[in-house]
């Protein structure tokens, strides 16, 4: 049996990961996964393989599998937190899971 | 008149130091869009040994300093890091088109410290046969963290004076702590205590001492790539921001210069001693100041005050300014 | 034209990469896009970044484009195998492909 | 308020990354992230892991955020540019997004 | 009296070795929240450079020794690793609220060995001059590889037991298998068969020789603050494993002492060796038992077992059981 | 009779040496199944270490160098590149069952040239006290960049003729940009310059020169490593894949010892600087030639040219051919 729920992804700067995590913790999500990745968007390439001189300036990708409510309220919550002064993007996407007791929050 | 060419020739010597070549080599190379990348891994740990280096030897000069003689050049360094903030917020801030809070958080970065900088003044030293305490490197945090502190405490102060709102009281033991947290001055200072109470003598005389000058030839091909990658980063800003990369690491080195003449009158600093203060406040920070500077004003633009560092800053810092303070040091000494 | 096919994503333990992937091609995928990351779920952090003193604990990613039913079948199959004793999570998505042969096992 | 648009992955070698991305960037995309991974095609295994002795054979996976329309026509260009002599793959997933002006082509 | 005094005196001094400083110096920046971080990349090249040279060494020792010599010591490795598991059985998994089969992983853990730690033992005795066969350390797969199939066969065996099905046959050749394609031994034995079989004289004077100390020191700075990273694993499970990891260390390391004596008096084991087998003893694995413990005890708590190693166990034997043990030697011998 | 035994009592003596000991050793472990691993960011600090130290010796020794005395072997390392490609065209092409684009980029590859087999022939020669100019491993681009031009224009012509239309021109500048920017070549030239022009001795000294043999080593672990993984790649294809890879890497050393043995009848081009141009026109480009050829020849399927280099190519290269002619040099000289 699958059940619907919702992938969260934000995709932001390293220097505020620890902010993220807060957010989507905070929100009830019971888990997420980190990637570190490079890009580019309006505020210019960031990559994850040339030296990081300037220590925590590339990106890292979180995805958090959640219900839908806490899905959007994340990315709702992460974009009016940071997303003035850093740079970062954020979307949801559909996905079937097997144990939704695993994904929900525990009180 | 004299003297002026004797400076002039010293400096040209300069430019056939290796330690140059690999910094001006690693700018020609990726402006020729070169593959080659020396992994983030590996420039990760050369930071790390270089400052563990650094904070070792310190240490274990500091076990038989004489004290006194220390609070002069410490003093100055605080002086120093305080005052570039400053000179910042009354030059670049003020220039037309420039942000007070991307002047400021450039100011910071200008009056806070570079490893790579230090390691290559201290490697110029060496090759110049001129001797300095070996706790005068350990100096870098007495400058480093005012800078970055006092750049973030008058940013938040203009930010709230000018949005008309009470100035919310800024905490500073927060931003020390995010400072001293950060991997370079981790590793001086835990180097600082090691020296002061273990016995690394063996370990630093065997690893961390002959790695030395290899280390920083590679680290220097990385800070001359990266000041070519930057440099992109530079043209979406002002050009004032290059104009003051240019002029703020010889104006912070002359200051602090002067400041070491003090401190060699007073209490004896030595000349070598005066060229490594004045080289230090020379430097910015490339590695460390950065993030910290980003998280305590959020609002300023990092292109800004990245690019010009990187790809302006630490390059005068070591093609002009080490050169200049040597030569100065052999004229005024 | 595009074709309606599955991704299935599984994220566990490095350790039994192997084992996951024995599944993956018995159930008949033509293939899998292998990633590092780390991440937070019940039984703790796992870093990508931090030496990794205890070789091998650390998260893999394993994505999978296949038909439905082979998605379906890797993701239980994958779960009842190993979810009691080591940890991960797996989930499925919709994706459209260009090349729904190249996604078809070939017997 | 959430906002229908599509995400194109693009899953292949290193080598053709900035072929790639220039298709990405001309389509009228406004950013991309891109991923380091291993995996295994009808090409055979490629490994992040191991030192890559020959430089730059292994994967990347560029993810690009963007209308329908722009989506499509990246999957379908890489493809046919590339993957006759290049081992890559491609799909299109739904995504919901925020701030749907990021993600359109400011010209 | 006098001779404890003697103990405590040197077990004092060897708290100012600089391998114990980056230790407790990595502990201490982890715990004060350093963002410091030796990359993965690095910290995997050390343990193989570090069991690299220990192989090599062994191996170009082992071409001119007495092989008769070799005989009593590697016997005792065998027995230790097998004995510690045994004692884990008989002491750990009778405690109130601990499970057996988290018990065996966690006593096939100690039983094995960490090269960490047989590293810090190598250099310690190097700095007190105490001279030892060059093939000690080979002694390694020697104890690890019992320790770990005992575990994970008495652990299977007793499952079988308990849920009343006939214990399936525990294959034991895959696990021999497993245990010696971990990274770290694969070094080791690859080193052993190039010192054995080929020339490496040059190599190993010129590069695995010089180098072995100052890579110890990286490494003790990772096993610090990973110890302390790991803490918070330890808390989640019974206090039964910090205690368990306080005492198995030395209770383990004394038992190797014990046994080395013997075959001191027997066949002229070195007192150097002797230090080193309880050390190797001592010891317990943190870089590739637990993969293998997680591999084939997969109903044990990794919790339970590596945080109690990590976290207690490895700082344990380098702080106090090396300087115990080297001591003692200096006491007895 | 007698100095074909003398080549082969020294042939086998050359077994013993540590360099090819590390890389059949990698083989060795890599089929048992081993987890070690050396992270990639070692791998390609590695490959800059060997380069920059080749390039830093070169360029000191060209100061002072008899330009004219470089003209000859300069010559022959470009006619050595070209020929190593026409000949695979003429034999490999011609085999049944064998693609002309599979066979082309083969021979580009076995034409070009493999840092990992020159440093390792370096070693050697030192081991042996063969004296040999020192620029002469900076010969490496005069008969690397040729090659991989030749092959990627020949195939882009014969692939037009094939279907009919007429040769687009083939535009050689952005291969040979593409590949001088290759990272091993960018460390070669740049150490090459920075010999020529700066003042690198005290760092070549006491890092990059230290440094090599060990470095090397590690590196011929990788290259065993990864000649066993290739293996699988190189059974998806023709047989004569294997045949030719068994036999270029001699033929082509063979070339090379004559052209070089010429030059020193000519020019007084040493006896050590033969055996070395033999040695890189008997290797193989293992790590940049696979992406440039790839790029310029698309059509060719990459499992043949890298297995026949990577598995069998450079194994011989370094097992049998350095020996070889190591061996030949006596008997000849
Ligand atoms: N259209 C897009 N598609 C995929 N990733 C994007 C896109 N735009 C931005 N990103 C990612 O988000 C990061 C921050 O974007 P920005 O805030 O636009 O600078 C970039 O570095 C990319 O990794
Ligand atoms: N809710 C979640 N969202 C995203 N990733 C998760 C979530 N829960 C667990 N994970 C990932 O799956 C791994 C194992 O989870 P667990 O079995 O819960 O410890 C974690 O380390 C995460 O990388
Ligand atoms: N069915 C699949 N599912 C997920 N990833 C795949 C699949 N097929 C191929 N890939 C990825 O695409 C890369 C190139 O595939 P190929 O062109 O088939 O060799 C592989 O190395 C994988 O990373
Ligand atoms: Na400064
Ligand atoms: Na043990
Ligand atoms: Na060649």
């Amino acid at each position: 049996m699958f059940y619907d729920v919702k992938k969260v992804v934000i995709i932001t700067e390293k220097l505020i990961r620890d902010g993220v995590l807060k957010i989507v913790e905070a929100a009830g999500a019971t888990g997420y996964t980190v990637h570190e990745t490079g890009g580019k968007g309006s505020r210019g390439i960031r990559s994850e393989e040339r030296p990081h001189v300037v220590e925590a300036f590339f990106n890292v990708q979180v995805d958090v599998i959640a219900t839908e409510a806490v899905a959007r309220q994340i990315a709702e919550e992460v974009a009016a937190t940071y997303f003035t002064n850093y740079s970062g993007i954020t979307y949801v996407q559909d996905v079937e899971i097997l144990r939704p007791a695993k994904f929900e929050h525990h009180t | 008149m004299e003297t002026l060419f004797a400076l002039a020739t010293k400096v040209v010597a300069q430019l056939q130091s290796a330690t140059l070549g690999f910094l001006i080599g690693g700018m020609v190379i990726a402006a020729l869009g070169t593959r080659l990348q020396i992994p983030n891994a590996i420039y990760q740990f050369i930071v790390f040994m270089l400052l563990m280096a650094i904070g070792l030897e310190g240490g274990m000069e500091i076990r038989d300093a004489n004290l006194v003689e220390m609070i002069l050049p410490a003093i100055s360094a605080v002086v120093l890091g305080l005052v570039a903030v400053l000179l910042g917020l009354v030059t670049l801030a003020r220039l037309p088109g420039i942000k007070t809070d991307d002047a400021l958080a450039t100011a910071g970065l200008f009056g806070a410290v570079s490893s790579s900088t230090l390691a290559a003044g201290m490697a110029a030293l060496d090759e110049s046969n001129v001797p300095y305490e070996g706790w005068v490197p350990a100096l870098y945090p007495f400058m480093d963290t005012p800078a970055l502190i006092l750049a973030i405490v008058l940013a938040t102060v203009l930010r709230a004076r000018a949005s008309g709102e009470a100035a919310e009281r800024v905490r500073v033991w927060p931003i020390v702590k995010e400072s001293l947290q950060g991997g370079a001055l981790t590793a001086l200072l835990l180097g600082l205590a090691l020296g002061l109470i273990t016995r690394p003598e063996a370990v630093y005389e065997s690893f961390y001492h002959p790695l030395f000058r290899g280390l920083l030839s590679v680290l220097m091909l990385v800070m001359g790539m990266e000041a070519y990658a930057r440099l992109h980063e530079l043209r979406r800003v002002a050009q004032w921001y290059a104009v003051y990369a240019l002029f703020a690491p010889l104006v912070n080195g002359f200051l602090g210069f002067g400041l070491g003449y003090l401190a060699h009158v007073a209490t004896g600093f030595s000349p070598g001693g005066v060229v490594l203060l004045a080289v230090i406040a020379s430097s910015n920070s490339d590695i460390s100041g950065p993030p910290t500077l980003r998280a305590g004003i959020p609002t300023a633009n990092p292109s800004a005050f990245i690019g010009a560092s990187t790809s302006i800053g630490t390059p005068v810092a070591i093609a002009l300014g080490i050169p200049l303070f040597i030569g100065l040091a052999e004229v005024v000494f």
